[in-house]
């Protein structure tokens, strides 16, 4: 496939992110809502959102890292999505894999933070004591999601022999039966329960925490910054959720089966935000460390006999 | 020739003429001493010329014109001629040094001066054993009476006590020889070797008596309390003088005599040799008098060459030139000590501090410690080499731990005490007076030290100039201390420069040589230059710089074992001094310097074993040792991690890093850190250059990496210091290298390469710029600085890019790292430590973070507010190295494809694919440019809509935040820094229980508090020292004769 | 007394604010607000003056609306999501949770709560307005990014209701801070909120509520009306 | 409580005792000595909770009341401590040594009716108002409708009902008004 | 009586000396009685040497009447070995030297303190 063509189906690729993205942003809120019985926000609120929140008439700078904070956020987002193959075609060359040769799960793993430092600068260069906070927080907590999530991914990589996210996902092909769910349920469960804590819902919000630190890192980003982070957050939002069903749901062969499998895996963790509480940080850190590290533990250790 | 029967006529006649002439006044008196000393020490030097250089003979002098038996007979021969020499120079030297105080006590005094010398002069050469026992009453007698140079009871309780020793010693000695008479009929030496005293059917007893008594003479541990007694009481200048000539006289009495005694003896003497080695330097620790100190030291010294002795059938040719090593560093550095001890006149060691105030003494006790100790290039750590290696070889292992052991405690006191002469507090002591005639002996030895050194070298594979050359360099620098910074800064780099030059084609094709080479010389010149961001001299800041330089390309360009050893050493001597430039570096410098020796000293004896069975000394012999590889291997290995700061070993670190000035924590954290890292490569490239079989060892050092990666990045998330952040970093950092390199495989040890041109490039980036800035702040904590960003946008931009280079995150070349770790990883199968490692680089973030945030974001402090960019001279490097770092982000193939070709030669298999830029391993790939650019392009998409989108932003001040309704009061209560990740050390406090520190202060506290129960044996009173004569007598009698 | 001759005494008023700010009996700056003396590393002295050095001490500027389809759009989307500030400043902020719940629901309107200025564009004076909070008001206000809006919630924040007589509450809330909605009663309910909004919907829509510009054209008027009564004024005239 | 009174009479000279309760009696006592007295009765007498402490407005007499009251968790009974003192020039000896809250219900009573305690900590600061310059706002002398009228901006036509006399004529507007009513309205 | 002679009682006097001297030196706290066995300590080491060198019958080995009287003819061999006589000399000789300095130390000692115990001279200890 030629770059151009390639650049084309890329772009068509991230604008169905982003809109899906807000979308089952908005989805979420409609099921939380008439879970508590309410009318609920209507579908096409983040797309209101985005267009007040970049139309302010004045907007702040506290300097240059402030400035630079939601491009590397919107920057991670969407590099996560050019890392990525969506829609496995069946050739390595399809049309949906995006750049994906140039790295593999690794780039993904590193390249996930790629955003959250960024954003962690910006932040910081606000002053704000909250915004520190909610990165404290934040970077505490996504060391005690990373270690099981890693212990999985090692685990899943030594059950293919491959690194290549494009593999794994064409390893899995052939049926229910040849996800890794059921041929390395460990992993599977490390990933299910460390995924809580890398798509960041209650119980794990400690880094946002609107009523506690008012929303944390965001708490100075108004107006185009916000629109920005708003954009990245709904595309990280599907990316996470695209790469946890590469890895463990068998990928996606249509775009259909990504949304719904997205969806679906999306659900799990506002499901269960729906149910629990937030979370201190050195609670959500022991948690982490106990039954998701154990499982990830367990999900190597068996491939080490 | 000047017949030797004249240094004995000389002294008499002299001690006469002084009765008769002393109306002519003191100094005349005086003046004829040093003038009969001076005949003496010409006629010793004109003899050993003779022997030296020329073909002399060994010649005996008859007295009386009889032969033996009928009369006494003095030899003169090589050994006699030094020893003599030896003495009489010591007696001139310190019949200069104590001119006054013997004037001050008459003419008698100076008789009696002479008398001492004298005699010890006939112990030396006399063979006839009545005539030893004569002049060893003699001169002990002469020394009781000449304690009492110093005045007050101190001094006359230790002459009685020294008095009353020799006596009993005496009394022994004198029944022994009657006994040995009585056996053999002569008293001839020779006479009693050929009647095989020891042989003959009760003359066993007889050379018990005799040998007892010489070695007594020698103050073993524990029945030497009346000589450390005299050590400490007597005048300083008699203290140096009994020190360097009476033990050294006693001592070849001692080797004498052996001579009777025979083989079976030498065990014995060696016994107890070892226990005064150790004993004494053990209780040396818990000293706080330096004399006293100094005396344990001596008396160690002295055990150590009676171990030698002991060995000498063993050591064979080599016993006279490791004796002459020990010796000569012994005599000069301690009789320096002792006369410095003099000059400064404090006995308290934190007194010290005082010296200060005249630095070139400074230079002058770290000559004569570092002497002591065995550094090179001083005569002591090329006897001790050569002593280690021998004993290694022939399997006296036992022997090796314990000289080294006592070493090891020999240091502990010694550095200490140097620690609170260099960086103890002085402004509350009284300056002291210089007097030249005190200065010049003092001088005299330490130039003799370095003439000494020179010489000695000259008999081993480091004897080549080319060594010479970096110390000569120091030296030149040394002489220019004088000159402001700039120029000697210029003249440093300027001779760094060359020397790469020099050395360039030497190491062309060695690809290995050359990456660590190009980190020492590249990373020194571009830390030197941010020296010109200082003022003033810096005095003494360039000699010990290039000194570390010096050793560090010596460890490189070494072609043989003493070579790199040599280099070790001068290494670490040079980096201790770096260190300890520092402004409360004291503690941190000491512990440096103990952790290297301890280090250099496992390198040591791994190095000897390595040597047995081979005959050669080349580097490549620990490519394949034969004897018990595995303890080679672990203690070279143990060695070099002391450098690396494997956990366990890295206690040092944090503080010498963090209190280290601004420039000196690249060099000795970017720079010196790898040296630790190419030992073990050279160590790893032993064990697998062949077949790994070694799978034991390397699984250890894995998981030792990965957990010091752990602790190091774990502890750096709770620093409050900036700089002991970046320290504690940097155990991470280099956990990762070994962890890397332990794997060995191919992808394993790209890894680690990768990290190590990474680790320099961006630790030497923070540290110069963190150092920079608190230069500029004037404080290292970082709840203190915030901000800063606005203040120093250049500096925030450099460690932007060195933490995120740090951190791992793509595009930059920590990446590089991390990907090819994953993939040695899976490869090598270790996922548990692999995890741990990925653990440890999530945690990097969060101390990443805090320095940059706590630093250069947040709320600047109102005292900030006019800090300057920091200074160009750091920009220079630091821009330079991050260049570096760009190029290897954006061209890895360029850094890597060399690496993988050099790493091909050791481990073939598993080599990564490159398809243009793109590396393919068997698990993945990744194509550093293209990522880049990908980001890049990205990113600048964004950002130019961005910024498009809000031009007309408005530019707030750092207390417009919404804060609740509420204004901030103040910046300082305003920045979230101090302790901020509370929630997680709430979570994880479990892993930061200094253990480690723990078990070293324990291990500290054992030894002390063994130290202090064991020196309740010097009770102070004489009669209990001669009741420890009685003892010792009795119980090494239980253990020779056997009851 | 009329309408008239309140006008007049008003601006008679105004003209005596600021010297009756400097008349005050008491010297009302705090000690962390009094200029100091900072030692810099180099040794050298720095005043700090701590009501200036920090904040951006400008005017606000007045943002025309630019009119034309765009403008019409983006007032459509700011009136379809009107994001709260959480701030309580009265009695009547306990009637905006109810908001929240199924029985109201404010979501379906687009309403949201905020917890920060910076991203809300509504703010509720929910009551009584005591001068104390009046100042926490006003720099929350102004920390907001244009266009905003404020709904008066009460009938205080109209006349004082029945703290007309306080010392300490202020009787007229569009003296201090522009208007958009009023919702009269004592407390109104959540009901009557609700209609605020679609009110203020409304006006949003037809591009009316630009209070936002009105304050930044009377800013002087506004700041010398609201330093009259704050005397420890120890923030910056405009609070970005 | 009879025993009490007994004892603290021999002591100090008490005034007013009043018998509210079982378990609560007032007494005054002159300023001079009431700091001791509450002292005596922390120390001594197991008087150990300052429930609270108050002032009340005397403008008739040209006094304030300052009133100490005292908790015994032993015996759960409570004793009043009442101090005048001087209108015009208020001033009390301070307590903030005794109980740490009596830091805050002085700073208060300094805000809000102008007394002075020598040496009470943070007398100064603010504690309800911020930035007062006029007099105490508590003081009964103290026109709070007059002060509104002149600083905040009065809305002109403000009518005032009594709500009572309002609610009556609007729900029953043709029954006239009793005179138990109208006495009741008083 | 035949197995002993003079030789053997004077041994026998000589080790005993030694004893006691050593006895005196190591138990008497008092520096002069500890001179004292000191000097004791060196009679008895000489009688030893004196008595090691003598040779039952012989005598003197000074050339005189004497020596005429042994009845020997070869004077070496009528008379004991002279060298444990020279020895004895110089050993009373340095003996004489080692006691008149501890004396001397004695006498300065008892100035500094005014005492002659010996463990009240501990101000140097570990």
């Amino acid at each position: 496939m030629n770059i151009y063509a390639k650049l084309a189906y890329t772009i068509l690729g991230f604008l169905i992110v982003l809109n899906w993205g807000f979308l089952m942003g908005a989805t979420m809120r409609k099921i939380g809502a008439r879970m508590a019985g309410r009318h609920g926000i209507p579908f096409k609120q983040p797309w209101i959102n985005l267009f007040k929140s970049i139309s302010t008439r004045t907007v702040i700078t506290h300097g240059i890292m402030y400035y630079i904070g939601p491009v590397f956020r919107l920057t991670g987002g969407i590099g996560l999505f050019l890392f990525m193959p969506m829609v496995f075609t069946g050739s390595p060359d399809g049309p949906w894999t995006n750049f994906s040769f140039e790295g593999d799960l690794i780039l993904i793993m590193y390249f996930n933070v790629f955003g959250m430092l960024g954003m962690a600068l910006g932040a910081g260069e606000g002053g704000h004591p909250y915004a520190a906070m909610g990165i404290t927080r934040g970077l505490a907590q996504h060391a005690a999601v990373e270690l099981p999530l890693t212990l999985a991914f090692l685990s899943i990589a030594i059950q293919f022999d491959t690194f290549s996210i494009y593999k794994i996902v064409e390893a899995q092909q052939g049926g229910i039966m040849h996800w890794v769910l059921f041929t390395n349920p460990f992993a599977a469960a490390a990933i299910i329960l460390a995924m809580l804590g890398a798509l960041g819902h209650s119980p794990f919000n400690l880094v946002k925490a609107p009523n506690e630190i008012l929303i944390g890192p965001a708490t100075e980003y108004e107006g185009t910054y916000l629109g920005f982070m708003m954009s990245a957050g709904a595309t990280l939002h599907v990316m996470e959720a695209v790469l946890f069903m590469n890895l463990v749901f068998g990928g996606a062969t249509s775009w259909l089966e990504l949304i719904v499998k997205s969806f679906l895996i999306y659900f799990w963790s506002v499901f269960v935000g729906m149910v629990f509480p937030r979370f201190k940080i050195e609670q959500s850190v022991t948690w982490f460390f106990k039954v998701p590290l154990l499982l990830g533990v367990l999900a190597v250790i068996i491939f080490m006999f | 020739m000047v017949t030797p029967i004249f240094i004995v006529a000389t002294a008499l006649g002299a001690g006469f003429a002084i009765g008769v002439l002393n109306k002519f006044g003191k100094n005349f008196t005086g003046g004829l001493v040093l003038a009969a000393i001076t005949f003496m020490t010409f006629i010793s030097y004109q003899w050993f010329s003779a022997f030296q250089f020329g073909d002399q003979t060994p010649e005996y002098v008859y007295t009386a014109g009889f032969m033996p038996p009928l009369s006494i007979n003095l030899l003169m021969g090589h050994y006699e001629a030094f020893v003599t020499l030896l003495i009489n120079f010591a007696g001139l030297l310190g019949g200069i040094y104590m001119f006054n105080s013997l004037k001050n006590r008459g003419s008698n005094a100076q008789v009696v001066y002479l008398i001492m010398l004298m005699g010890l002069n006939v112990m030396v050469m006399t063979r006839d054993i009545f005539n030893l026992f004569v002049f060893m009453e003699v001169s002990s007698i002469a020394i009781a009476g000449l304690i009492l140079l110093e005045k007050g009871t101190r001094s006359m309780g230790a002459g009685f006590k020294y008095i009353l020793a020799t006596s009993i010693i005496s009394g022994f000695l004198l029944i022994g020889i009657i006994f040995a008479y009585y056996f053999t009929g002569t008293l001839n030496l020779d006479g009693m070797i050929d009647a095989n005293l020891s042989g003959i059917k009760g003359g066993a007893v007889a050379v018990f008596m005799i040998m007892i008594a010489i070695i007594l003479e020698l103050k073993p541990f524990p029945a030497n309390g009346w000589g450390l007694d005299l050590y400490e009481g007597s005048n300083a200048g008699f203290s140096a003088v009994v020190s360097a000539a009476s033990a050294t006289a006693s001592f070849f009495v001692l080797s004498k005599v052996m001579d009777i005694a025979g083989p079976e003896w030498y065990y014995y003497i060696s016994l107890i040799g070892a226990v005064t080695f150790v004993g004494s330097n053990l209780l040396g620790i818990k000293q706080e008098n330096t004399r006293r100190m100094l005396g344990y030291s001596s008396i160690g010294q002295l055990g150590l060459l009676m171990l030698i002795l002991g060995f000498r059938d063993i050591l064979g040719d080599q016993t006279p030139y490791i004796v002459f090593g020990i010796l000569i560093s012994h005599y000069m550095a301690k009789a320096g000590l002792f006369w410095i001890s003099g000059i400064v006149k404090s006995k308290g060691l934190k007194g010290w501090a005082v010296i200060r105030k005249k630095p070139f003494f400074l230079f002058l006790m770290g000559t004569f410690i570092f002497a002591l100790i065995g550094f090179p290039p001083f005569p002591s750590f090329f006897a001790k080499w050569t002593l280690v290696m021998e004993l290694v070889k022939t399997g006296n292992m036992a022997w090796v731990v314990a000289i080294l052991f006592g070493s090891m405690m020999e240091a502990v006191y010694l550095f200490r005490w140097f620690g609170y002469a260099i960086k103890g507090e002085n402004e509350h002591l009284e300056d002291f007076k210089i007097e030249i005639h005190k200065i010049v002996p003092v001088w005299m030895v330490a130039i003799g030290l370095y003439v000494m050194g020179y010489f000695t070298a000259q008999f081993t594979e480091v004897g080549a100039e080319i060594n010479f050359i970096p110390l000569a360099f120091v030296g030149l620098l040394l002489a220019l201390d004088f000159l402001p910074v700039f120029v000697k800064n210029t003249i440093a780099i300027a001779g760094m420069l060359a020397y790469s030059y020099f050395i360039y084609p030497d190491l062309e094709g060695d690809t290995l040589r050359l990456i660590f080479e190009g980190i020492f010389m590249l990373g020194g010149i571009l830390a030197l230059i941010a020296g010109y961001a200082y003022k003033g001299t810096r005095a003494g800041f360039y000699p010990v710089a290039i000194l570390m330089y010096a050793g560090l390309t010596g460890i490189i360009e070494a072609k043989t074992t003493l070579e790199f050893f040599y280099g070790w050493e001068l290494m670490t001597a040079g980096s201790y001094f770096l260190i300890i430039r520092g402004k409360r570096s004291m503690p941190h410098g000491l512990s440096y310097m103990l952790f290297s020796i301890g280090g250099a000293y496992a390198l040591l004896a791994g190095l000897g074993i390595a040597h047995v069975g081979q005959d050669s000394f080349a580097m490549d012999i620990i490519n394949n040792i034969q004897y018990i590889p595995y303890w080679a291997y672990g203690l070279l290995i143990a060695g070099f991690l002391t450098k690396t700061a494997a956990v366990g070993l890295h206690i040092w670190l944090p503080g010498a890093h963090g209190e280290a000035e601004s420039d000196v924590s690249p060099m000795v954290s970017a720079i010196l850190l790898k040296a630790g890292v190419f030992g073990v490569v050279l160590a790893l490239i032993g064990m697998g250059a062949e077949n790994n079989q070694y799978t034991e060892l390397a699984y250890a050092l894995g998981w030792l990496g990965a957990i010091t990666a752990f602790v190091g990045n774990l502890m750096a998330i709770f620093q409050e210091d900036a700089k002991r952040l970046l320290a504690y970093s940097s155990i991470g950092q280099l956990g990762y290298i070994v962890f890397g390199l332990a794997m060995m495989t191919h992808l394993g040890w790209l890894a680690g390469f990768s990290y190590v041109i990474n680790h320099f490039l961006y630790k030497a980036v923070l540290f110069l710029t963190i150092g920079a800035v608190v230069m500029r702040v004037g404080t290292h904590n970082m709840y203190e600085m915030g901000g800063l960003i606005k203040r120093m946008p250049l500096a925030f931009v450099a460690v932007m890019i060195g933490i995120i280079a740090l951190s791992g995150v793509p595009p930059l070349s920590g990446f590089t790292g991390k990907w090819l770790f994953y993939n040695a990883v899976l490869e090598k199968g270790w996922y548990l430590q692999g995890a741990l490692f990925s653990f440890s680089g999530i945690l990097a973030f969060m101390y990443l973070w805090r320095l940059i945030h706590t630093v250069f974001l947040g709320q600047l402090k109102d005292n900030h507010r006019n800090v300057k960019e920091i200074s160009i001279w750091f920009l220079i490097p630091i821009y330079t190295l991050i260049a570096g770092l760009m190029v290897y982000a954006a061209k890895p193939e360029w850094i890597l494809q060399p690496l993988g070709n050099m790493i091909a030669q050791f481990f073939p298999d598993g080599q990564l694919i490159w398809d243009g830029g793109t590396a393919i391993s068997k698990y993945g790939q990744w194509s550093g440019s293209l990522i880049g650019m990908t980001i890049g392009a990205t990113f600048m998409t964004v950002l130019i809509w961005l910024m498009l989108s809000t031009r007309k932003a408005h530019k707030v001040k750092q207390f417009d935040i919404t804060y609740s309704g509420e204004r901030p009061e103040r910046p300082e209560t305003t920045h979230v820094a101090y302790n901020a990740f509370e929630g997680l050390y709430k979570a994880m406090w479990v892993a930061t229980i200094p253990l480690v520190e723990t078990f070293w202060d324990r291990v500290t506290n054992i030894l002390h508090d063994t130290a202090g129960f064991t020196r309740r044996l010097y009770s102070g009173n004489g009669q209990a020292y001669m009741l420890h004569i009685v003892f010792f007598i009795l119980i090494t009698y239980l253990v020779i004769i056997g009851g | 007394m009329s309408e008239l001759d309140l006008n007049n005494k008003t601006s008679e008023m105004l003209a005596n604010s600021e010297a009756n700010v400097k008349n005050s009996k008491k010297n009302f700056t705090r000690p962390e607000d009094e200029k100091r003396e900072v030692v810099a590393p180099d040794g050298s002295i720095i005043e700090v003056n701590p009501l200036y050095d920090y904040f951006s001490n400008e005017k606000p500027k007045e943002e025309k609306p630019r009119g034309g389809v765009v403008e019409k759009f983006l007032n459509w989307a700011r009136a379809e999501s009107i994001w709260v500030l959480g701030f309580g400043t009265g009695c009547g902020s306990i009637e905006i949770p109810p908001l929240v719940t199924p029985r109201f629901d404010m979501f379906r309107y687009g309403v949201q709560m905020r917890p920060t200025p910076r991203q809300s564009n509504a703010f509720i004076i929910s009551g009584y307005l005591s001068v104390k909070t009046l100042k926490r008001v006003i720099r929350t206000y102004e920390q907001m990014p244009s266009p905003k809006y404020i709904l008066a919630l009460g009938s205080c924040t109209i006349n004082g209701g029945m703290y007309y007589d306080s010392y300490s509450t202020i009787n007229r809330l569009d003296k201090y801070i522009p208007v958009d909605v009023y919702i009269a009663g004592c407390m109104p309910r959540p009901e009557a909120l609700l209609h605020g909004f679609v009110k203020l919907k409304q006006l949003i829509k037809e591009g009316k509520a630009e209070k936002a510009n009105e304050y930044a054209r009377n800013f002087d008027e506004y700041k010398a009306n609201q330093k009259k009564i704050i005397k420890d004024w120890n923030m910056p005239d405009y609070n970005w | 409580m009879k025993e009490l009174i007994e004892k603290l009479s021999s002591k100090y000279e008490l005034q007013e005792v009043v018998y509210q309760r079982d378990n609560l009696v007032f007494a005054a006592i002159s300023k001079e000595n009431a700091i001791e007295a509450v002292t005596y009765l922390r120390d001594y007498e197991g008087y150990t909770h300052l429930v609270m402490m108050s002032c009340v407005d005397w403008i008739e007499d040209g006094k304030y009341q300052l009133l100490y009251l005292l908790h015994n968790p032993k015996l759960k009974n409570d004793i009043g401590i009442k101090v005048y003192i001087d209108r015009e020039n208020p001033e009390m000896v301070s307590a903030h040594h005794l109980w740490k809250s009596v830091w805050t219900y002085q700073r208060e009573m300094h805000e809000s009716f102008g007394i002075v305690f020598p040496g009470s900590p943070r007398l100064e600061e603010n504690f309800v108002v911020e930035g007062w310059d006029e007099t105490p706002f508590m003081r009964r002398d103290f026109d709070t409708h007059e002060y509104a009228e002149k600083t905040y901006f009065p809305r002109g036509n403000r009518k005032t009902n009594d709500p009572a006399e309002y609610m009556r004529k609007k729900l029953y507007p043709n029954q006239p008004v009793t005179a138990k009513q109208r006495k009741d309205d008083k | 009586m035949e197995y002993i002679d003079l030789g053997h009682i004077s041994l026998l006097i000589g080790f005993l000396l030694i004893l006691v001297g050593f006895w005196g030196v190591l138990t008497q706290k008092n520096i002069i009685k500890i001179i004292v066995g000191f000097s004791i300590l060196n009679t008895g080491i000489n009688i030893l040497i004196v008595s090691l060198g003598y040779v039952k019958g012989k005598t003197a080995p000074i050339i005189d009447n004497a020596v005429a009287q042994t009845g020997y003819h070869d004077v070496s061999a009528s008379v004991v070995d002279p060298v444990p006589q020279a020895l004895v000399l110089t050993a009373i000789v340095i003996g004489f030297g080692v006691t008149a300095l501890m004396l001397a130390y004695a006498m300065k000692l008892y100035k500094a303190k005014k005492t002659l115990e010996i463990n009240k001279f501990n101000d140097l200890k570990w």
